[in-house]
């Protein structure tokens, strides 16, 4: 049985929640059973926002994350929350903007310029779909082709072009780690 | 002929915003753009003008998003329950007459769960200021609808356009008797300091509306652009409509609104009769 | 007292009126070109427009005697310069015959959106400071007369150019009928009553002036520039408060703020900072903040 | 006095005696004297009063019209002259270019009832974006181009010209420039000759220009051409007045006048056809000359003919070929080539000069699209129509202006080109819209260009003074006619983003721009507001500032809004603004920028200080 744990942490605001919803729904049309809990504060913004994603082909026994094997953190607030849940051999995607101090840990932190990516395309709003494609490209068991059309689905017109320029984006940032 | 007006060599601000807030809370909570923190200043200065001293100054808020703006004031301050805040400042400022007991809420906060204690301090005008400000939009929760929603907008609670008719808070506030009524919008910070200011001063229950602008919720539900753009939108709703049929072959905007002083009248202050009336009747007792 | 003798003299008479867009120069000259006309006078009237009634420059050319070749006026060859507004007529003042030039101007100040291009501290308008004083100077004969004001008291804002037709009968031999006669023709019926006075006034004006009479209307207020004492200000950013709103970059009045690559605001132009406060009024996040430098410091 | 009282119908002017006349006006007369059927015209400075008074001739003698561009103007005109009247067609020089198409075939053609072209040229760049000069297109399309010095000369040219077409064939440009369009002069009227309708002329190998049928035809030019100057060595349209033999000038057009004014008793031969010139005139009068000087405003035109008939003239080493002459620069060249004694020209007194350029209107519903636009930092291809001056201070918001309709056509160049960081906005007029940017936009479209294309639709042709347009719903004598769904019209271009804003409403503008401006492809914001001058002027209730919140940050003046002044007041050592009540129009623009409300209308003002004393209470 395999079972993905992934975690999108960061500030309230930063469409953490959205991005767990895409992943959530393209886990669920490749076969797994998954479990979606979220966790924010009342406040919209600022604040520990995070989404939590257990997915399992076999039958899952606990739906909240325990053992974490991709975890997303985009603000300074989410550095300390996932403390002691994190494998060893997990993807640990940190935007250095907003994180100064990350984590510390046998895993594997990968610095990303995610809002900064974000920014250069017109609009820091988009910082969560660069890192969705990061995320689809750097894990090997979900398809991108998949990703981008759960994405189309849920853009609203106006927004469709930069969230597709996003997610292009966030996935040439993930080539470049790869090839490095 | 020129009217000369040497510049005050200064060399110190007049007004520096710092003296009054918590630096430590900073940066705020608040949404990038958010009408809220300009109200802020608004309220700072109009108390800085009128030489308010910080021990003898209360603020007390609700639960929202206006309810957090008092936190980061240096001063006695208070974060009441929701709808509450004017209940707990009328025995506040019953029992110390002396504080300058300063209220600041939202639409939702002040007319919706709080209308009932809004009608009764103002049917009362027991001198209590009262910064409702207005975003039009439950913010704190992620936009429900609120008492102040315009009709049509989108909500999380009104998916398909507000269908309600909307409460024009300032008017409530007059035909339940508050003493000084008024309403401005944040992007005038001059006229609102002002505004406050003159709130401040009065002696009953004084009722401020500030036109705030809700940027990330409300302005992104409804497509109201940027927070510059939403603060030169809100700008439109002061053109009074009588005035575009003159000018142009179409309105402009079918709803206007008015800003400014509504009312400014010489009803009693309900905690100087009330001691009045104490004073009698101990003095009965005496004697 | 230079009165033209238009019946004998060779060479043509030029007369050049000359103001701004939406004044009546045209009118002023289409009448002065129908007398000359009437009395059987070759006469050319040029004029330049198309951009004129956007705030412009209008100037007319009115030239007539025997026979008349070129419509414009040769410079320094204008016998009477006819001015609407107050700088226009300095603007065309070298036209003028530097001997017997006869200049008619009305103080009536239009200032154009460029003369207050400037937001630096104690900036100064940027309009003629010239006076009538200055230009009776250098002029063979001057009248300056608020002539707006009069046909104002009139009755009739709009009748100022009529008022500087009857100041410009006085220098020219026609006939005081032949005047009221075209203008009654061209003047619209209503106002031709209200016309007919200001050209009185007009012409008294000039008469009374030339005997000596102090006279009303008259009155020239000057341009002061008040002494201002410079305060230098800065611009602090505290950049860990500031959400990238973008509300201090679309307000600014000088556009001299900018978002950074973090999204972060930036003073990119500390040289165009006006010290206005806008920026430090309406940031949300009271990231910006608007000191004066001291006098000491500055130094 | 307020207006110009309603003059007489022009045809009701008594005949017979001279009328003071611009010589726009004398065309106009001109025309209907020679009994023109059908004028068709595109507005343009200096021409644009030519059609304006031909509107005012009754509808049973002219048909006259408002064409889309001149092209179409032009076409209209040589419609009718296949069907056997005479007609005209008047243009500026640049209109001429846009023309030039079916001029240069129709000259092949010849006419068949009268055709007269009249092109007003713009020496010194008065109102136009070049000073070229139109002689040169005359010669290149093999037509005779007549010009006249004054407003008599105008009419007279022009019923000659008619004159001149029918016999020889051709069509007949008649070029007048600035000055004389401009200037008012004596004009002997007369009445109206009523040419008979010829019918149409079902000559194919004439009409139809198929290589066959031009080969024939192209002969048939050169021959007119030599019969028409043959005619015009003895023809009094040139006029040649002998004086002394030292100095022989040679000139035409408003050039004589200068040269009259300085040489009054000069030998001079006056040209009425700068094109074809009559050889042997020429010939004798510079033989019985020690010297010969060409006078002429800009290109050497008559100068370099006469040169290749081995000639010895001189001219442009002495006047210019930039700009319009003057007196003063005529006198000043003939002293240069020592035909005058230098003289030192007295002037009256110099002061320094104010400067005043033309501005936007107050209430100019451009000044608030060019404020949205900058606010954007995209580059701008503009284009011609008042909204140009959006190209100076304060607005500064035009990178470049080539012609009429260049705008989109250029910034999908620039899209094209690749190598734009920027945005790529185009603004165009809604007459220039209509006059040629409809196939750039489909252009656009089809190579799938991403630039936005903003339509300053302020319903009505405004730079020129106020004419209508296919976009009005009006026609040149105010009929009622269709109107231009320009919506529909743009997406049956292929424009699926389409957005109509009230150009007065600034957050709208703000935002619905940078929204067209996010996306990608052709994307087309219609900024709608009618012009405040035009066809009627609009004067709503005014608004004041309040001088005790105005800030002096003076945010508003970026509008360059000439309503928008100083006050006396100061605040921190700078001016506080007011507003001009005569100029303000109460569009309302700067009160929604103003970042202190000190701007409101003045009744909420007025009312506010009316009940500025404590009230009772509810």
């Amino acid at each position: 049985m395999k079972t993905l744990e992934m975690r999108f942490s960061g500030a309230g605001g930063q469409g953490l929640q959205l991005c767990a919803k895409i992943f959530s729904r393209v886990l669920l049309g490749e076969g797994y059973h998954v479990s979606l809990s979220q966790s924010y504060e009342p406040t919209s913004r600022g604040g520990l926002s995070r989404a939590d994603i257990v997915a399992s082909d076999g039958s899952p026994d606990y739906p909240l994350a325990t053992d974490l094997n991709t975890v997303l953190i985009l603000d300074q607030a989410a550095a300390t929350a996932s403390e002691g849940i994190i494998r060893d051999d997990a993807i640990v995607i940190v935007d250095p903007r907003r994180t100064k101090n990350p984590p510390k840990g046998k895993f594997k932190i990968i610095e990303l310029p995610l809002s900064a990516t974000a920014i250069a395309l017109g609009s820091e709003r988009v910082t969560n779909v660069v890192a969705t494609g990061v995320i689809a490209e750097l894990s090997d068991d979900i398809e991108l082709d998949i990703v981008e059309k759960a994405l189309r689905a849920i853009s609203p017109k106006k927004f469709l072009d930069l969230n597709m320029d996003a997610l292009r984006a966030g996935v040439d940032l993930a080539r470049g780690v790869k090839a490095a | 002929m020129n009217k000369q007006v040497a510049l005050k060599a200064e060399t110190k601000k007049d007004f520096e915003i710092r003296d009054y807030l918590r630096l430590d809370l900073f940066p705020h909570f608040m949404c990038p753009g958010c009408g809220h923190g300009i109200a802020l200043r608004a309220l700072l200065w109009a108390i800085h003008d009128q030489g308010i001293d910080k021990n003898k100054l209360a603020i007390v808020s609700g639960i929202g998003c206006s309810g957090r703006v008092g936190t980061y004031i240096d001063a006695n301050t208070y974060h009441t329950t929701h709808g509450r805040p004017l209940a707990f400042a009328t025995g506040l400022k019953m029992a110390r007459p002396d504080l300058h007991v300063v209220v600041i809420t939202g639409d939702g906060d002040c007319l919706a769960i709080g209308g009932n204690h809004l009608i009764h301090a103002a049917r009362r005008n027991l001198d209590i200021t009262c910064l409702m400000l207005n975003n039009e939009i439950y913010g704190m929760t992620g936009g429900q609808v609120s008492p102040t929603t315009p009709h049509d907008r989108f909500t999380t609670t009104t998916p398909a356009g507000n269908m309600e008719p909307v409460f024009d808070a300032s008017r409530l506030a007059e035909a339940a008797g508050a003493g000084f009524v008024g309403r401005e919008l944040t992007i005038h910070l001059p006229r609102l300091r002002d505004l406050i200011s003159e709130g401040l001063e009065y002696k009953g229950f004084s009722f401020i509306e500030v036109m705030s602008d809700c940027t990330e919720i409300n302005g992104r539900k409804n497509d109201l652009g940027s927070s510059a753009e939403m603060v030169l939108g809100q700008t439109r709703a002061m053109r009074p409509s009588e005035y575009d049929n003159n000018v142009v072959d179409h309105p402009f905007r079918p709803n206007s609104m008015d800003m400014g002083v509504f009312v400014r009248s010489n009803r009693p202050e309900y905690g100087a009769t009330y001691r009045a009336m104490v004073d009698q009747i101990s003095e009965g007792q005496k004697s | 007292m230079a009165i033209l003798d238009t019946k004998h003299r060779k060479e043509p008479i030029n007369v050049l009126i000359v103001g701004v867009g939406g004044q009546g120069v045209i009118m002023v000259s289409k009448v002065l070109a129908q007398i000359c006309q009437n009395l059987g006078y070759q006469v050319k009237q040029s004029e330049v427009h198309g951009m004129a009634k956007r705030g412009g420059v209008v100037f007319s050319h009115v030239r007539f005697g025997a026979q008349v070749w070129s419509p414009t006026i040769p410079m320094g060859k204008a016998d009477v310069l006819i001015a609407l507004e107050w700088a226009e007529g300095l603007r065309w003042m070298s036209y003028l015959r530097p001997d017997t030039g006869v200049f008619i101007a009305d103080t009536k100040r239009i200032v154009p959106p460029f003369a207050c291009r400037s937001r630096i501290l104690g900036a100064d308008i940027g309009y003629s400071r010239d006076t009538p004083d200055d230009v009776r100077e250098k002029v063979a004969e001057a009248y300056a007369l608020d002539a707006t004001e009069m046909a104002t008291r009139a009755g009739n804002e709009r009748a100022a150019n009529t008022l500087l037709l009857g100041a410009l009968s006085t220098t020219l031999t026609f006939p005081v009928s032949e005047w009221k006669k075209v203008i009654s023709q061209m003047v619209p019926p209503k106002t031709v009553d209200v016309n007919l006075a200001v050209f009185d006034q007009g012409q008294q004006w000039i008469d009374s002036s030339r005997k000596g009479d102090p006279v009303a209307g008259a009155a020239f207020v000057p341009l002061v520039q008040p002494e201002v004492n410079p305060v230098r200000t800065s611009l602090e950013i505290t950049e860990e408060w500031c959400k990238g709103c973008d509300i201090c970059v679309k307000m600014c009045p000088e556009r001299c703020l900018i978002l950074n690559k973090d999204q972060v605001v930036e003073l990119a132009e500390p040289e165009k900072c006006t010290g206005c406060h806008i920026c430090e009024w309406l940031c949300p996040d009271f990231a910006i903040s608007l000191n004066p430098i001291p006098q000491e410091a500055v130094a | 006095m307020t207006a110009i009282a309603e003059q007489a119908s022009p045809t009701a002017i008594k005949t017979g005696i001279t009328h003071q006349m611009t010589g726009n006006e004398a065309i106009a007369r001109g025309a209907w004297e020679a009994g023109v059927k059908v004028a068709a015209a595109y507005p343009g400075t200096p021409s644009t009063e030519i059609m304006e008074n031909m509107a005012r001739y009754p509808v049973g003698d002219v048909h006259a019209q408002w064409s889309t561009n001149e092209k179409v103007a032009l076409d209209v005109a040589i419609g009718a002259s296949f069907s056997g009247v005479r007609a005209i067609s008047m243009m500026k020089h640049v209109g001429l270019n846009v023309a030039s198409d079916a001029l240069m075939s129709f000259s092949y053609i010849g006419v068949h009832g009268g055709l007269v072209l009249i092109v007003c040229d713009d020496p010194g760049i008065h109102s136009s974006q070049n000073e070229q000069d139109s002689r040169i297109f005359g010669r290149f399309a093999q037509i005779p181009v007549m010009e006249p010095s004054d407003a008599q000369e105008a009419l007279d040219y022009t019923k000659i010209a008619f004159d001149l077409s029918e016999r020889f064939d051709t069509p007949v440009m008649v070029r007048s420039t600035t000055r004389i369009s401009h200037t008012r002069s004596p004009v002997l009227v007369s009445e109206r000759v009523t040419p008979k309708d010829l019918g149409f002329n079902a000559d194919v190998t004439k009409n139809v220009m198929v290589p066959g049928h031009a080969r024939a035809r192209h002969p048939k030019v050169i021959e007119r051409l030599e019969r028409l100057a043959e005619y015009l060595e003895t023809s009094d349209l040139n006029r040649l007045e002998l004086g002394s033999s030292k100095i022989g000038i040679i000139t035409s057009s408003m050039s004589y006048a200068y040269v009259k004014e300085n040489l009054p008793d000069a030998s001079v031969l006056k040209l009425g056809l700068s094109f074809p010139l009559p050889k042997k005139l020429i010939q004798d009068f510079c033989a019985k000359h020690d010297r010969v000087i060409v006078v002429e405003e800009l290109e050497p035109v008559i100068e370099n003919e006469i040169k290749t008939w081995g000639l010895k003239v001189e001219g442009k080493e002495f006047f210019p070929r930039i700009g319009e002459l003057s007196p003063e620069q005529v006198r000043l060249s003939f002293e240069q080539a020592g035909v005058l004694e230098p003289v030192e020209n007295a002037l009256g007194p110099q002061f320094e000069p104010l400067i005043r350029p033309p501005v936007l209107c107050a209430g100019c519903p451009h000044a608030m699209s060019y404020t949205a636009i900058r606010s954007l930092d995209v580059r701008v291809a503009g284009d011609i129509g008042c909204y140009t001056l959006a190209v100076g201070d304060p607005l500064t918001a035009i990178d470049t202006t080539v012609a009429m309709g260049s705008s989109i056509a250029n910034a999908a160049g620039m899209y094209l080109a690749g190598t734009e960081t920027k945005p790529i906005v185009a603004t165009i007029g809604d007459s220039t819209f209509i006059h040629s940017g409809i196939p750039p936009l489909i252009d656009a479209v089809y190579n799938k260009a991403n630039i936005t294309v903003i339509l300053l639709d302020n319903h009505i042709t405004a730079m020129t003074g106020g004419q209508e347009n296919p976009g009005t719903g009006k026609t040149l004598r105010g009929e009622a006619t269709h109107e231009i769904d320009f919506e529909a019209m743009i997406r049956a271009c292929g424009v699926e983003w389409i957005e109509r804003v009230d150009s007065y409403d600034a957050a709208s503008m703000m935002q619905t721009m940078r929204e067209s401006i996010a996306y990608r492809g052709v994307s087309v914001l219609i900024a709608d507001r009618p012009c405040v001058l035009d066809p009627v002027k609009i004067k709503g209730p005014t608004m004041s500032v309040d001088a005790k919140d105005c800030n002096a940050c003076q945010g508003c003046m970026n509008l360059g809004c000439p309503a928008l002044i100083w006050s006396d007041e100061w605040y921190e050592g700078r001016h506080v603004v007011k507003i001009d009540p005569t100029a303000c129009i109460g569009c309302s623009v700067c009160a929604q920028f103003c970042p202190t409300g000190a701007i409101q209308p003045t009744l909420v003002l007025d009312q506010k200080a009316a009940k500025a004393k404590p009230c009772g209470g509810s």
